[in-house]
């Protein structure tokens, strides 16, 4: 009965709850993100972050966040909001 | 009533159309999108079920419901410089909930949550004038284990008898697709051969195919998000589908679709 | 494989013990209480699944699951001062919602929410020693539309299945009941009468009646919580119930049963 | 297919949400009760109650709550807890 593991978005494991809390609240809580562009460990210490996960929010490199088990939708998007704040991109070209 | 039945792709580029995109391909889609429009607007409808997987916007890992309605008084979302808010047509919002909770799906409701873009974005393109109130129905696309192919055709088939005992004039439109890998490395190389067959077979009518489809096989093609039009060809049955356009962009198959109830 | 199967009350006035309740009465629900601590010891089970009715604890308005999975690493509650703890056997939960998907049931999954006293209460006169993980089960009994007693016993019968295929020595047991009627004019005049009949079900080893009885009923009976027992009667089946007590107090009626396997 | 109202627990309708939060926060929220019982009216404006609803609330009435919505367990819950905050019982008397 049971599926195989799929290929690209897989079962978010209970060990990655809170590294994976952090890159939800770093795409859509507008507050958070502006906390943590202020100061990254302070912002990280609110939801209990540890220090591997930390350091992997920080250097920022995918497969090793997905390796800790993030999700890789919420990867992709922390990384994009995090991009928008700090070079606001134009919008709406044409 | 069941009045209308669409597919709308959702990829916020659409909306926000940055400098990354293929400006007439995208205009190309809004024209197809305004094409549902008018539809809507035709079909003198008096509300949209719209049937959408959540980008982790609304649902994050303390509670991941399977399917879920959203039966609040209104609904309410943000993207860049826009603001929506959406009124939800509350007795149909309830009576879906309702009857198939009696019909043994184990839904999920919620009067409160934000609205995800996989919602808001055929919307901004798609809303009759003068708009009409929705019923946001969710399906877990996004975070394993989703609900089977199967299941959501299933919830579809009894969706489309709700739906058509009613009184109301109801559009269904599904949301999302066709495929892109969003955060993996596959984003720039989508499987638009594996959309196009697909696009094919629901031509034909053929769309409970869609059904016997496994989830590891949606997530191998960058198809996750099919699961809300499986909930749609659950309620269409054989109803043979009029593909407004499908345009392959370089990270996202984007295809509008009307059925011919 | 399914070790055990267990239904217990959970009044938390069991656990609080204020002036208003029958000291011996109290006394003889906790006896049973110990009786099914030594059983869970004897039968060397690996891990609890437990089944409760959330007590609008862990979810809100927010999200209202019909039936929910708890798969985080740990789950916990707070009573005055107690404060409970509960490591969760991950690989289980992880089955049960995987396989439950799979099988067609639409389970919510929750990797982070408080626990209800539903919950804890069982568990703080049951749990043997040393201590086992759980998985902690929900059923929606409080918040309408709840999902009905015979999707619950569905459900309990693909529990049962997944538990039974599964190489842990698992105790499955359901929290609530029987009669009581918190925050309406019933309070202080439980359906004793109907408690009593449905034992004599249970005793008989005809549980799978109560999958034919309709959510009003439930509601009428003030017996909303005995979902969570239906979900227990669809994995045990026709095994017979031993009463080790039932309890009318002045606001429930007190039940521990065991079903023998 | 659609069930009969049931007697005692009802469908919470989404005109009753906040109401029905204000009365899930006193039942499970300590530090918003402790709020509330400081200067109730500031507590349910944070949660952006209506003043019809706030006058229900204070007055306390089961039926008038339960006439604009509100769960009969929340009801029941928030006025038990709101109760044992003003003068705490004494538990575990055997
Ligand atoms: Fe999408
Ligand atoms: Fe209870």
């Amino acid at each position: 009965m049971s599926a195989a593991e799929p290929l690209h978005y897989r079962f978010p494991p209970a060990s990655a709850y809170r590294l994976n809390r952090c890159l939800f609240a770093l795409k859509s809580d507008d507050d958070f993100r502006a906390r943590f562009l202020q100061d990254a460990r302070a912002a990280m210490r609110e939801l209990g972050l540890g220090d591997d996960d930390a350091a992997a929010v920080l250097r920022g490199d995918r497969d090793t966040l997905l390796a800790r088990g993030a999700h890789p939708y919420l990867v992709f998007m922390a990384d994009l909001r995090l991009r928008m704040a700090r070079e606001p991109v134009t919008f709406e070209y044409f | 009533m069941l009045v209308g039945a669409f597919a709308c792709a959702h990829t916020p580029q659409l909306l926000a159309r940055p400098g990354t995109e293929d400006r007439d391909l995208v205009l190309r889609v809004h024209a197809a999108f305004a094409r549902v429009k008018r539809r809507l607007e035709a079909l003198r409808a008096d509300a949209i079920a719209i049937v959408a997987g959540d980008h982790v916007e609304a649902f994050f890992l303390d509670s991941v419901p399977a399917l879920a309605v959203y039966v609040g008084a209104e609904c309410a979302g943000t993207f860049g410089h826009y603001r929506y808010r959406f009124p939800i047509h509350e007795p149909l919002a309830r009576a879906i909930v309702e009857q198939g909770v009696e019909r043994g799906f184990d839904l999920c409701y919620t009067q409160s949550a934000p609205l995800d873009y996989a919602f808001y974005v055929p919307l901004h393109f798609t809303m009759p004038e003068p708009a009409l109130p929705i019923v946001p129905l969710h399906v877990n696309v996004y975070l394993p284990p989703q609900p089977t192919p199967r299941r959501c055709f299933e919830w579809g088939a009894a969706l489309g008898a709700i739906v058509r005992a009613r009184s109301e004039r109801v559009v269904l439109m599904c949301s999302g697709g066709m495929s892109h890998f969003p955060g993996t490395d596959r984003y720039a190389s989508p499987e638009f051969e594996y959309d196009r067959r697909l696009l094919d077979t629901l031509r034909e009518g053929r769309g409970r195919e869609l059904a016997a489809v496994t989830g590891e096989e949606l997530d191998k093609m960058g198809n996750i998000e099919l699961r809300t039009w499986a909930v749609v060809l659950g309620a269409v049955g054989d109803a043979k589908a009029d593909v407004y356009c499908y345009e392959p962009s370089w990270h996202h198959g984007n295809a509008v679709v009307e059925w011919a109830l």
